[in-house]
């Protein structure tokens, strides 16, 4: 991937292809024969009222919960149970919905530590901070500084983290899952505990990410309204099974839907 | 093999480990209630055993110096969560932890410098050689008397926890210290009651130890036996001191007495570890501890 | 780095102003009055303090030059005891005079740096073992009777409470140690008396710090010993006396070292301790006229600087008074040579060296009869006095036996192949022929 | 009003990310490296080189070693004197085994056996977390300690168990005084506060505070958790192998197991979190205030009493001192010396203007 504009995102290739797949915790259900594919540069939003099953849903599809039945595909070959830090190795990358940033560093050092995956460990090089220990570092500085000034925190950028405003914090948080160059995205509740202005600035970087650098996203929201501007597909979860997939206007009129959200049935 | 002598090792060990469980109480209570380790507590055991023993050389009857030093581990919780703890207020618990670190030298040296640093026999009127005879095996009773204490100790600060309001109110404090205060329970009052608790408790210790080894500036070090037991009781459970305590000293004996002949003996000052770290590696959170939930 | 460099310098010009002693011998006195072992450091420290006292009040000093000493806490650590020593080998007018570290882990710290600062260092009763071969250690002398040398006396001492040597044979003897290099230093000789005498030797390590030792005690109950040798130091003493009545096994059976054999041992672990034995360099009792002389010229002055009823009474005590003795004696013998003037360390060498406590010097000293009369030479640094073994009658220590010679035959080639193996090592050629 | 950096405009990303960036940093740096090297031999007597300057230095190192593993990685450890026994003890083997070692490669091969050890006993970190892991280090500790009291042969078999260092000679020069003492540890010292200096601001120092702030974020962006916290316990135990060897050698010249105890584990776990977790200049700054401040209240209680009170009560009165000074900085600055340090620049950036 790279920083170039790619406007011509071919929408009808599944890179992830989840069918059938039943996950429960000990006699609790959580997702019962679910499937899901996610096509490549799409922005996806599952969406669904609380205990729907939506982090079930995203931390299977990140790899971190590997369901009891049925199949997971990344890029059409079968994924099996994986180490979570080799999740990042095969291209996707996350936020958190209680901001997980390494409060001890700077803005710029946590985009900077998602570039970690991108350089090569060399012990002497970087304890000389010489020859390939300097160099990577120069090098992935410049990528750090393209997303600083993506996301415009370029004031922020050696500030701890831990000092920032809540939606900065969420704008660094971004900042460093872009940093990994992802081919997938996965936000959970970017837009929570925002206000009216910061949502509108998230869903900006939302969208221009997509556009810009072609990373397909999926993005789990407890609030409907914002992802239906945004989003290519929504998909409803409810109770552990989905009960509705399609474009926003459509999963909108569905009955289910609305009863799901309104506490009918 | 001779059963009567493994009966002996094994209540032997038991009794120990009471022992360290006595000391290890002291670090639970404050650790539930502020998640601090308090590196002080063994200067608190010595501090408090040698104002009792001091007391009792002026001439003071027992129960009254008991009374006396117990108000006085209460005026020195006061005074530290007035000094130490007040302004330190919503800091991380690392520097809480440092702070304790500076009240142990403090504390160790006003102990020493109030009253002094020679070493006070400490008579309970218990004699200390008699023993229960079972079969062939000898138990002491001493040692069942002070197990008798750390029981009666354990069981009181459990009901105390449990059915008073203060008691509850710690236990909140001790989940959630915002959600604490956000229902009106002031964590300064909380503080001085554990830290106030805590001295108590060392005074038990303080008293079952000095007699044992003569109060001294040593008994600070019986601090280090109560690590083992807290990491397998888990920090935070008061019965969890308690069977950390009998694992601990009934490990350590059986296993000085029966393996550390193979490998040349002493084996008793690691050997807890060793069984803290088998007992971590199978439940990382300790055997009484709260499990840790990790959300993603 | 560099930002201790303040700190630093508020440092530098505080240690500027140091205090200069002109016209005294030096002596620095390294002492630990803090710490787990603070409790026994502290009274041997004030003997140590109150003979040199009176020494200045009773004769104006040694030679008629005064006699003046700073303290420094050590807390028993060796860090802590090469700072001081590095802090005070240069004060005074002619230097220090003599270190006693008291503590073999503080002695090994120094003793390669002593050549070169030209200091002698007495041990008594502790310390390197070979370094009494004063043909490889110049500067250092363990006087009166080494690790070693003690422990021969304690089985003669066995020997004589069974009524002979010959009845050593077939007896069980446990050795409970203080699991250290302290603690294992008499292992090899307690051996080689084995071997000789036919005794059965059991070890028995007790970690340190000793605070709980059920499970040792159970194991030498368990082994069924006829005696049972206790080499233990701070609290690990009245924790095994303790436990060593709780496991049924009688006092007058346990047989201490020296550093096991103070009061601090003993009336902690109240009736259990009586009957209990332990060596000593000294004979009990308070009727000696340097005791006296202390209370007269110091205490009755009100100079004293530890407690009136420990003079004369607490081993400790009584251990710092035989330190400020050897000192005094050593600076004292070294101005007969060099005149009467500040001595330096390596005048005092010299005189420790030639150091001769024969019955008159002993009379004169005021401690006839206190330790028995031993004389230092160029190639014995130790002048293998014999041991006295003390008895607690549950109030006081008194005598359990005569004094006692050490057994030289064995001792001697076992700590001359020992330092010879040093000399080897660091490539030193022995002296004194 | 000297210490400023407004006109220094960084025009590189390089620029920006050297090691100090602020010319005036850059100075003092260069500064207090002439005065440790050239000022202070010229002026400090030996007492000050062989029982301040050098055990001072040695235990900074320690503590600098402790920094990477407690301040970086967030891995506690109370076992770091067990680390340093085991640079000492191995050092020692090596040059007793083999006499033509020459003493630093005997140093470089305990640092590396102590990080072996630091290692294996890290394995236990995967699982446990927090003041758990305490134990695992405090089992290395206890065990460490009974290993080398109990096998002669780590000892050579010396009948005390006390082992004496090999005489030092580097290039032909002897080390054997004070001066030559001081080169030494403070060259080794400068050399490894500069790598760990540069290893944190490098991908594995981030790596390491990554794991420390907040483990499931580190793995999700793809750093392998127990590859990075045992190289911070290697890389840790190292240089608290290499502080032990020094001790060893350069700081004692004879050195028993007891001299690495859980005292000294405890003191230099102090001295991290007094200096300041997580920066190099805090592990000095702790190890100044560990180490000089206790001798300085020592010096200072004989000198202003001139002996009218009892060593005994001055011993007290410094305890107590102590321990209100580290109670008393906590208060003023809680996130120990080295920030109280990096607030003083901040202020000293504005002065004279208060905004």
């Amino acid at each position: 991937m790279s920083l170039k504009n790619q406007n011509l995102i071919s929408k009808s290739e599944v890179i992830m292809n989840i069918k059938n797949i039943n996950l429960s915790f000990g006699g609790l259900k959580a997702l019962s024969g679910v499937s899901l594919q996610i096509k490549k540069g799409e922005i996806l939003a599952i969406i669904g009222p609380n205990g729907a099953g939506k982090s079930s849903m995203l931390n299977v599809i990140s790899g971190i919960y590997v369901p009891q039945e049925g199949v997971v595909e990344w890029k059409g070959k079968r994924r099996n149970k994986i180490a979570p830090h080799d999740i990042a190795r095969m291209g996707i990358a996350r936020t958190f919905q209680n901001i997980a940033l390494f409060k001890g560093m700077s803005a710029l050092e946590n985009i900077l530590t998602g570039r970690n995956i991108l350089m090569k460990r060399n012990l002497f090089m970087e304890m000389l901070y010489m020859g390939l220990g300097r160099r990577q570092e120069e090098e992935h500085r410049k990528k750090a500084e393209e997303i600083i000034d993506f996301l415009e925190i370029q004031s922020i950028r050696k500030t701890p983290v831990a000092r920032l405003p809540y939606g900065m914090q969420k704008r660094v948080e971004l900042g460093r899952a872009l940093a990994l160059e992802p081919e997938l995205l996965l936000l959970d509740e970017p837009m929570a505990g925002m206000n009216v202005e910061e949502k509108e600035d998230m869903c900006r970087f939302v969208l221009d990410v997509n556009e810009q650098f072609g990373t397909t996203i999926v993005l789990i929201e407890h609030d409907m309204g914002v992802v239906m501007d945004i989003s290519d597909r929504v998909v409803v979860l409810d109770y552990g099974i989905k009960i509705a997939d399609g474009t926003p206007d459509k999963v909108r009129s569905e009955k289910k839907v609305i009863d799901a959200y309104l506490g009918v049935g | 093999m001779d059963w009567w002598f493994f009966l002996e090792v094994f209540v032997g060990g038991l009794l120990s480990g009471v022992m360290y469980s006595l000391v290890a109480l002291g670090f639970v209570l404050i650790f539930k209630a502020s998640g601090v380790f308090n590196f002080a507590q063994g200067a608190m055991v010595l501090f408090a055993a040698l104002t009792f023993v001091r007391l009792l050389e002026m001439g003071i009857p027992m129960l009254a110096a008991i009374g006396v030093t117990m108000v006085i581990m209460v005026i020195l919780a006061i005074a530290i969560e007035r000094i130490v703890l007040r302004p330190l207020v919503n800091q991380d618990l690392i520097i809480l932890f440092m702070a304790t670190i500076g009240l142990n030298y403090f504390i160790e040296g006003m102990a020493q410098l109030v009253w002094d640093s020679k070493v006070h026999v400490l008579d309970l009127g218990i004699d200390e050689y008699d023993a229960f005879e079972i079969g062939e095996a000898f138990i002491n009773k001493f040692d069942v008397y002070a197990a008798l204490i750390a029981g009666g100790l354990v069981l009181v600060l459990s009901l105390f926890f449990r059915y008073t309001v203060i008691g509850r109110a710690l236990r909140a404090v001790a989940d959630d210290h915002q959600a604490a205060l956000s229902v009106g329970i002031p964590l300064r009052t909380i503080w001085i009651y554990v830290w106030s608790t805590a001295g108590i408790v060392a005074l038990v210790a303080g008293i079952v130890w000095g007699s044992k080894l003569g109060v001294q500036f040593a008994i600070s070090s019986v601090a280090l036996k109560a690590i083992p037991v807290l990491i397998i009781g888990g920090f935070t459970s008061v019965p969890g001191a308690i069977l950390g305590g009998l694992i601990v000293g009934c490990g350590e004996k059986l296993a000085e007495v029966y393996l550390g002949g193979f490998v040349g003996g002493a084996i008793e000052n690691w050997f807890p570890y060793m069984l803290a770290l088998l007992v971590l590696m199978i439940r990382p959170e300790g055997i009484f501890g709260e499990k840790i939930i990790e959300r993603v | 780095m560099y930002r201790f460099l303040s700190s630093i310098i508020s440092f530098a010009v505080f240690f500027i102003v140091s205090v200069a002693i002109a016209g005294e011998h030096f002596v620095p006195i390294t002492s630990y009055r803090t710490g787990p072992y603070g409790v026994s450091g502290a009274p041997a420290a004030d003997g140590y303090v109150d003979y040199l006292k009176m020494v200045n009040a009773r004769d104006g000093g040694v030679g008629g030059v005064k006699v003046a000493w700073e303290e420094c806490e050590t807390a028993y650590k060796p860090d802590r005891f090469v700072e001081c020593y590095e802090r005070l080998k240069n004060k005074g007018e002619a230097g220090a005079t003599v270190f006693q570290p008291l503590g073999t882990g503080l002695t090994y710290s120094v003793i390669d740096r002593l050549a070169a600062d030209k200091m002698p260092l007495i041990t008594m009763g502790y310390g390197r073992t070979d370094a009494s071969d004063g043909t490889v250690f110049p500067w250092v002398f363990p006087l009166m009777a080494n690790y070693w040398s003690i422990s021969t006396a304690k089985i003669k001492f066995i020997g004589e409470q069974e009524g002979g040597m010959d009845k050593l044979k077939g007896l069980k003897i446990a050795n409970v140690y203080h699991d250290s290099a302290y603690g294992k230093e008499t292992l090899p000789v307690l051996l080689k008396q084995s071997e000789k005498y036919g005794f059965e030797l059991k070890g028995f390590p007790v970690a340190h710090p000793g605070l709980d030792q059920k499970a040792t005690w159970l194991n030498v109950r368990r082994y069924k010993p006829d005696y049972v040798i206790l080499r233990g130091w701070g609290v690990m003493n009245q924790t095994a006396i303790k436990e060593a009545a709780r496991a049924r096994i009688p006092a007058n059976k346990l047989v201490g070292v020296i550093w096991s054999c103070s009061e601090l041992d003993t009336i902690p672990a109240g009736k259990a301790a009586k009957g209990y034995n332990c060596s000593s360099l000294i004979n009990p009792g308070s009727n000696y006229k340097v005791f006296d002389d202390i209370l007269k010229y110091v205490y009755d002055a009100g100079e004293g600087t530890g407690d009136k009823e420990d003079v004369g009474h607490q081993q400790n005590y009584k251990m710092g008074v035989l330190m400020g003795i050897m000192t005094v004696a050593s600076i004292e013998k070294a101005t007969e040579k060099y005149g009467n003037k500040p001595m330096s360390g390596e005048q005092v060498r010299w005189g420790i060296e030639n150091l001769d406590f024969n019955k008159a010097k002993l009379q004169e000293m005021g401690i006839d009869g206190l330790i028995p009369p031993f004389k230092v030479s160029c190639s014995d640094h130790e002048g293998s006095a014999p041991v006295k073994f003390q008895r607690w009658n549950g109030e006081a220590f008194e005598a359990a036996s005569d004094w006692i010679s050490t057994d030289q035959s064995i001792v001697r080639p076992m700590i001359v192949a020992s330092a010879a193996g040093y000399a080897k090592e660091k490539g030193l050629t022995p002296r004194c022929n | 009003m000297f210490y400023r950096e407004a006109g220094q405009f960084k025009t590189s990303y390089k620029k920006d990310q050297a090691i100090l960036p602020i010319f005036q940093d850059k100075i003092a740096m260069v500064a207090m490296l002439l005065f440790c090297f050239i000022v202070i031999p010229l002026f400090a007597n030996d007492y000050w080189l062989a029982s301040i300057l050098v055990p001072f230095l040695a235990l900074s190192l320690a503590a600098l070693g402790l920094n990477v593993l407690t301040g970086y990685a967030g891995q506690i450890s109370l076992g770091t004197a067990a680390f340093m026994a085991v640079g000492a003890f191995a050092s020692f083997n090596l040059q007793v085994r083999i006499p033509e070692i020459p003493f630093l490669v005997a140093f470089l091969w305990g640092g590396l056996c102590a990080a072996g050890v630091g290692i294996l006993f890290g394995l236990p970190s995967l699982r446990i977390k927090g003041f758990y892991l305490a134990v695992a280090t405090l089992a290395a500790q206890f065990f460490i300690e009974w290993l080398f009291t109990h096998f002669d042969w780590f000892t050579n078999y010396s009948t005390s168990g006390v082992i004496t260092a090999p005489p030092m000679t580097l290039l032909g020069f002897a080390i054997d005084n004070p001066l030559s003492k001081y080169f030494l540890v403070l060259s080794i010292v400068v050399i490894c506060a500069f790598f760990v200096r540069n290893l944190a601001r490098s991908e594995i120092g981030r790596a390491w505070m990554a794991v420390r702030d907040m483990d499931i974020a580190a793995e999700a962006i793809g750093i392998n958790l127990m590859k990075t916290k045992l190289l911070a316990f290697g890389v840790s135990s190292f240089l608290c192998g290499l502080a032990g060897a020094l001790w060893a050698y350069v700081v004692l010249g004879t050195v028993e197991p007891q001299a690495f105890d859980i005292a000294r584990s405890f003191e230099i776990l102090f001295m991290v979190v007094i200096g300041g977790l997580g920066s190099v200049s805090g592990a000095f700054l702790g190890a100044g205030f560990m180490i000089l401040l206790p001798i300085l209240l020592n010096n200072l209680g004989s000198l202003i009493t001139g002996g009218t009170i009892s060593t005994e009560t001055i011993a007290h009165i410094e305890y107590m001192v102590f321990g209100a000074f580290i109670i008393f900085f906590l208060i003023v600055e809680p996130n120990g010396l080295a920030r109280l340090w990096q607030i003083g620049k901040e202020k000293l950036r504005l002065w004279p203007f208060p905004y």
